[in-house]
């Protein structure tokens, strides 16, 4: 996926160093959300006879073709971080509890900004469906609090500049709001640089979701309430291991093919634990 | 001669008539109900200053435009026109006044574009290259079909507009200033091609500012004056100076050498200059040319189309560079300076084709007349209005340029007018030596006459004008110094006496009567 | 002023005088290939699996898709335009097909419809020859410039992609066997003796192209009214039509591919193609023609698709960082561009004719 | 083939006449203005915050950054040019202060030399020119037609950005106190009584453009040289020099805004900007202008970018999916130069005299 935000970045590291660690030769590329691009990646790993094939999804439903293609041409495939709207077909799908780090989240940021208020909420991009389930699990949660009213919400593409300027508009619009909750971090950090800037940040709490390095440091810097940690680190590498296995096996050695990661809450308190990008150390 | 309610005489049938056919342009009225005939085996020759509206009547002939009311009628028939290609199959084609080619292709695909041949698999591209060639050897040029026409020079490309006039075998051919860019030569051969066609029955309407050029051929004469018919003749009973008088209302001639003065010191120097064909095969366009120019002093350059006199001009101004040889302003080199540096220098050029060197379209009448100069407005950084509308107002006074004013749009004017506007541009620049490339070239007669004097007055000022024309009556105007070239070098020198029979012969063109 | 003439003449006259021979071409389209060649060279060298049938049929079947864009562009390129909205339209295309093979509903006979594939992929195509047409009629009657017309109509159509799917993505455009709508991955996964049907597709499209170009009057009346097109007008060349023709020649080749794409993939993304339109661009000037109309051809269009996909995949399968693929691209596009202009500078001196100022503009 | 010149004479006439008043400008100008007051009404109407100062300020701050580029397209476009490469240089800009920020490294010092700020800001700026001029020379000395010149430089500069940053966003611009870089964010986030600094910025820049266009030599040669090179040249203009100009200034614009970016985000990434060059382009055209050169004015060009940014925020602002802004970018497009066409086509009928035959062209 793409590399230029830094969650993705580290699980491709991750991903590449563990492979090299258990002497495999990793080739890292990005589909940048582009199907196209990213059967493109698989047929160039067909080519260069991987030995395995490990994938996040560009496309729930779009980057079903390309798993195909690579099981086709019998490469295991394993889906990491998102997942296809397709069972049976990748050896394993290694993905954050989305849903379980989107309660987390819901029910710290209640607490963050009590029981009541009005809120506007950013939304990832919706090809992805990862932005539907966190933002199914924000509703779950939040619709228990019948005093607070989801105001607006915003598609901001998981992206900081949309984040931004989505945010100063629904400021306009919304002038009354006590919170912001957001799909992710980028999105966040954007709506903070707006709060910021209207100087309304003291009033508005800002909740985010990944735990990438910049909302930790502004979690430090009290500018974000909490980040949701997903455990990309964790389970890239669990990832390259069951790969790795398989290979060796024939078995992922996982009891199913859909393994849910939790998400783990990251506050003020213990930001400081936040030792590696996306890793924490307890 | 006959006054035009005279009732035409009848001893040719006429084959197609434009009865009081109007067009109006917004405001501009170009045509306002002129009645034409073209008789079979004729030639009829329209005469008309610039803006007189021939090639508007003529698009509405060959159904390029519509009329805004009036009627044709074809074999006594009436019809109308939607398109060219309609009145093309109805056998009228027509030469435009402007080339018409495609650069990008061939002789033969600008020749049979639009009416492809027909062969088993798509077009039949041999029997096209056939027929191209059949019409080159007509025309007695030897250019093989399918050379791209962008590398051909202006003359060729208007014999390749002739070309595909001809290949329509239409029984009526319009041909709206045919020659201005051929030389006597491939004038000649044109007009022999004319007299074939007349044999065979197709009727040929003329239009040229050629003015005794045209006479050779003309069996009828028609002038417009402003958008209305204000004579027709029969060629016996016309002469230069009464189609002279019914184009302008009065006899003119196009001056005479300032005298009275003395000239000043050489302004221009230029020694064996050099120039190579623009597409670089070597061949030497201007060949080891030497020529002085003395301040105050009218030079005049006559030559064939082809004999190199836009090169070297445009060399000597620093727009192609030169191949070898030296050009000195006042006594400074200045092979190496930029063409703003020479301008700066005081040397300007006015180019040969106004619209494409010459005029910014975009641009107003007085921007385009500033535009030269208008470094000069800037105090400090900033352009002075005032300063700038005081002097654009002073040149299109000085140039008499008929215009609403500065802020006019240059497409608005006349191309006499337009012409002007360039002159008036360069001499903004203070020049102390201007060269002209074919100044009168597509302007009528009157402006011609415009120009001139200006040009006289300036050099009595001292400022020395060199200019080329491919009209020998433009020789034996204002110039001092009748310079004729031939293939790239000067054939022959003559005083303001000389004679027309003297000067053609020198360049290597045949004497026609 | 006179680069997109000297960028290009050779091909022009070689496109132009259909078929003829010529050095300069040969030059032109010589150093095309050299740089192809080389590409392959040096990937062969660096990897070993890049020099394989396999390898290439695989590299082939992603310029399909490009090439199928470029194709179209070609024309509308050679017609003195461009049309920036193939890369909405190729996703458009894909987003109907998919909606069309999850079977329409019929609310007031209360049945749904399984379209059989090729009808899908007919109405498909006519969809992008629609959208072209409305380019077309755009430009050639209301005279919007291309780039403006066609860059509005690449955010509408993109839009609409996007509000049919909501943004989300159709898949298993499987078909199945009970409803006979089977066979939509065809096009994306058979292959004739082994060769991809995408790269068949294209070949057969290139080979038509050049047909149309180089026999037919309509080829002759684009290259004239490219290269001049008021001389055009002025003998006959129905220059509108023209125009509206090459518009909607491009839409159907856009379509085209994102049938291919979505096919490939089982399924149909609304953001699919997006910036394609750069790409096939980009394939069309390496190809050797000129943004100013009248010149190129479509072998020099292939050559330009293969160079920027052999490229683009090579970097890829020597696992260089995507980063350096974007940079290498740039490159790629300047460097070609850039030395025809150096070989055909001394030409550029040459006094351009009337008609060749266009070419001028433009390119300035 | 006259459409550039009919869709646009009367700007081109009030701009080239740099202040004359004319009929023909307060019409078609008249009309974006008319266009932007609908959306203004519309949107009051549709929703009580929109017709606010506070919402004013936010919208225009947002308007900015596309207005800033767009007064750097004008006198690409103006030239007769075009530069794709705005949006990869203004996220380059962004990238290359981030990196300063962050404190540079001289090993054989072994010092970080942390710049203040407004060393930061003319560095970015610096590299914005050079980018232009990159361009530039590629247009002006090797004659490589502008779209693919500044095509090719997008990838590369963008790639660059990517590599640099390898992909990571710089946060954390706003600085130290104790390194004395402080104050990245005054552009972002300071206000001058009220008014976001980045409008003050455009605010300045518009006028200091109108200021060169309409009342320098410079401005007159850039009309001219755009109008008809040739000719122009053969007046004296360095047309080369213009031409070289405009695109160093426009990269200018680009890095400035990339700043302004940059600060408000306090955050520079590398993939900013991008496809910002078309709305750009869009503003421009919507302004007005004509793609062919020598016609178009800052005026315009800033209604221009008014429109399609108080028509997006307008659109957020009610709760319209983001989809439909798509599509209604494009229809704006579409409609702001379809409307002028046919106010002049009556006029468009008119043969073209030779000089306008480049307009025509490009257009087409
Ligand atoms: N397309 C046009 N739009 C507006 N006015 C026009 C147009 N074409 C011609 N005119 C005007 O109509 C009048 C006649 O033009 P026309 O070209 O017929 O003159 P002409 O006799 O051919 O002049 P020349 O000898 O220079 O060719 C001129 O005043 C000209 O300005
Ligand atoms: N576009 C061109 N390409 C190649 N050669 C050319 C071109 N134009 C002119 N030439 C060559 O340059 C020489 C001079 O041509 P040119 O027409 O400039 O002479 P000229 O005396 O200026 O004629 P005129 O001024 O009447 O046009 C001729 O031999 C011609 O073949
Ligand atoms: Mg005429
Ligand atoms: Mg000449």
């Amino acid at each position: 996926n793409d590399p230029s935000n830094p969650y993705w970045l580290t699980e491709g590291n991750v991903a590449s160093a563990e492979a090299k660690k258990l002497g495999y030769e990793a080739n890292v590329g990005a589909s940048k959300g582009d199907t196209n691009a990213e059967s493109t990646l698989i047929d160039t790993a067909i080519t260069n006879k991987s030995v395995a094939i490990i994938l996040d999804p560009a496309n729930a439903s779009g980057s079903v073709g390309a798993v195909k293609k690579a099981i086709a041409a019998n490469i295991p495939v394993i889906l990491v971080n998102a997942e296809i709207n397709q069972d049976g077909l990748a050896k394993a799908q290694l993905v954050s509890n989305n849903a379980q780090g989107a309660a987390l989240g819901a029910q710290q940021w209640v607490r963050a900004i009590g029981q009541k208020g009005n809120y506007v909420e950013l939304l990832g991009s919706p090809s992805d469906n990862n932005a539907a389930t966190r933002s199914n699990g924000y509703d779950t949660v939040l619709s228990q609090y019948d005093d607070l009213k989801k105001v607006g919400s915003q598609v901001a593409n998981w992206d900081r500049t949309q984040g931004h300027d989505k945010m100063q508009n629904l400021l306009q619009a919304h002038p009354d709001i006590q919170g912001v909750i957001s799909g992710n971090d980028e999105m966040a950090l954007g709506a903070v640089a707006a709060l910021k800037e209207a100087g309304k940040l003291s009033g508005i709490k800002v909740g985010g979701f990944d735990g990438s390095p910049d909302a930790v440091s502004a979690v430090k810097a009290g500018e974000l309430q909490y980040t949701v940690l997903q455990p990309v680190a964790i389970f890239s590498a669990k990832a390259v291991q069951e790969a790795d296995s398989f290979i060796k096996t024939g078995k992922t050695g996982a009891a199913q093919e859909k393994q849910l990661f939790d998400c783990v809450l990251i506050t003020k308190d213990n930001a400081a634990k936040m030792t590696a990008p996306f890793t924490m150390t307890p | 001669m006959t006054r035009p309610d005279a009732a035409p005489d009848r001893d040719a049938a006429v084959v197609l008539t434009a009865n009081n056919i109007a067009k109006a342009y917004g405001s501009v009225h170009a045509l306002k109900g002129v009645n034409f005939e073209v008789r079979r085996g004729k030639v009829t020759t329209l005469f008309g200053e610039n803006g007189a509206g021939k090639s508007t009547l003529m698009k509405i002939l060959s159904g390029v435009v519509k009329p805004t009311s009036g009627a044709i009628e074809l074999d006594g028939s009436p019809v109308t026109f939607a398109s060219a290609s309609e009145a093309r199959d109805a056998g009228i084609s027509i030469i435009h006044q402007e080339l018409s080619l495609a650069p990008n292709m061939s002789v033969r695909d600008n020749i049979f574009m639009g009416r492809e041949i027909a062969g088993p698999t798509g077009i039949d591209y041999a029997e096209e290259a056939r027929q191209a060639k059949v019409l080159m050897a007509e025309l007695e040029e030897d250019i093989d079909p399918m050379t791209p026409v962008e590398t051909l020079r202006l003359g060729q490309q208007q014999i390749v507009e002739i070309a595909r006039a001809l290949s329509v075998n239409s029984r009526i051919l319009i041909m709206d200033e045919p020659t201005s860019a051929l030389s006597a030569a491939e004038v000649e051969v044109l007009f022999k091609v004319i007299g074939d066609l007349k044999s065979r029955g197709v009727a040929i309407v003329y239009i040229s500012h050629h003015l005794e050029e045209a006479l050779q051929i003309t069996d009828y004469a028609v002038v417009l004056r402003d958008g209305a018919m204000t004579a027709k003749a029969d060629r016996a009973d016309i002469d230069l100076e009464w189609i002279v008088r019914n184009m302008v209302g009065e006899n003119y001639h196009l001056g005479t050498p300032p005298t009275g003065y003395q000239f000043g010191e050489v302004a221009l120097s230029v020694r064996d200059l050099t120039v190579t064909d623009a597409a670089n095969t070597g061949i030497a366009v201007v060949d080891r040319l030497s020529l002085d120019v003395r301040a105050g002093e009218i030079v005049c350059i006559y030559g064939l189309m082809g004999a190199g006199r836009t090169e070297m001009l445009e060399c000597i101004a620093g727009r192609v560079p030169k191949a070898g040889g030296e050009v000195r302003l006042e006594g400074r080199e200045i092979s190496r300076l930029t063409i703003a540096e020479r301008i700066a220098q005081g040397l300007a050029l006015v180019p040969e084709d106004r619209q494409r060197d010459g005029l910014v379209q975009t641009m107003t009448v007085g921007e385009n007349l500033s535009l030269a100069s208008i470094g000069a407005f800037a105090k400090r950084v900033l352009l002075s209005r005032s300063t700038e509308r005081a002097m654009v107002d002073q040149s299109i006074k000085s140039v008499t340029i008929k215009t609403a004013g500065g802020h006019a749009a240059i497409g608005s004017l006349s191309g006499g007018n337009q012409q002007k506007v360039v002159i008036g541009k360069m001499l903004t620049t203070h020049p102390r030596v201007i060269l002209l490339d074919e100044p009168s070239r597509g302007i009528d007669i009157g402006a011609k006459a415009e120009v001139f004097r200006l040009l006289a007055e300036r050099a009595r000022d001292g400022l020395a004008v060199v200019f080329s024309t491919s009209e020998v009556a433009e020789c034996l105007s204002i110039a001092h110094r009748i310079i004729v070239m031939a293939r790239g070098k000067i054939s022959a020198e003559f005083g303001s006496d000389a004679s027309k029979e003297q000067i053609m012969a020198a360049s290597g063109e045949a004497v026609v009567h | 002023m006179t680069n997109a003439a000297s960028t290009t003449t050779p091909p022009s006259r070689a496109s132009a005088s259909g078929g003829g021979f010529e050095l300069g071409r040969v030059l032109l389209e010589g150093r095309a290939y050299f740089a192809l060649i080389l590409i392959i060279a040096v990937f062969s060298f660096l990897s070993p699996y890049y020099f394989t049938v396999g390898n290439f049929l695989t590299m082939a079947s992603h310029v399909a898709l490009f090439g199928i864009l470029a194709i179209g562009m070609l024309l509308v390129i050679l017609n003195g335009g461009i049309d920036l909205s193939v890369g909405s339209t190729l996703g458009l295309s894909g987003v109907i097909a998919g909606f069309l093979m999850q079977g329409v509903t019929l609310p007031w006979f209360g049945v749904i419809l399984y379209p059989p594939v090729w009808v899908v992929a007919i109405l498909a195509c006519g969809l992008g020859g629609l959208i072209g047409l409305v380019n077309g009629v755009l430009i050639a009657r209301f005279k919007v410039p291309a780039f403006v017309a066609t860059l509005g109509v690449m955010y509408m159509v993109r839009g609409i992609a996007l509000l049919i799917t909501n943004g989300l993505t159709y898949n298993s455009l499987g078909g199945r066997p009970d409803l006979g709508n089977q066979g939509f991955d065809w096009l994306g996964f058979n292959r004739i003796m082994g060769v991809p049907i995408g790269v068949v597709v294209m070949v057969v499209l290139a080979f038509l192209g050049s047909l149309v170009l180089t026999r037919t009057p309509f080829g002759r009346w684009l290259y004239a009214s490219g290269g001049n097109e008021r001389a055009a007008e002025l003998s006959g060349v129905p220059t509108r039509f023209v125009q509206m023709t090459v518009y909607a020649l491009s839409g159907v080749c856009a379509a085209i591919a994102g049938l291919i794409l979505s096919s490939q993939l089982t399924s149909a993304g609304p953001t699919a193609g997006t910036t394609y339109e750069l790409t096939a661009i980009a394939a069309v000037v390496i190809g050797g023609a000129a943004l100013t109309g009248g010149r190129g051809n479509i072998r020099g269009t292939m050559l330009g698709a293969f160079v920027i996909g052999f490229l683009s995949d090579g970097l890829v399968i020597i696992g260089i960082s995507s980063y350096w693929q974007t940079v290498f691209t740039g490159a790629v596009i300047v460097l070609a561009v850039l030395l025809n202009a150096i070989q055909y500078r001394g030409r550029a001196k040459a006094p351009a004719v009337a008609g060749a100022t266009p070419a001028a503009k433009l390119a300035g």
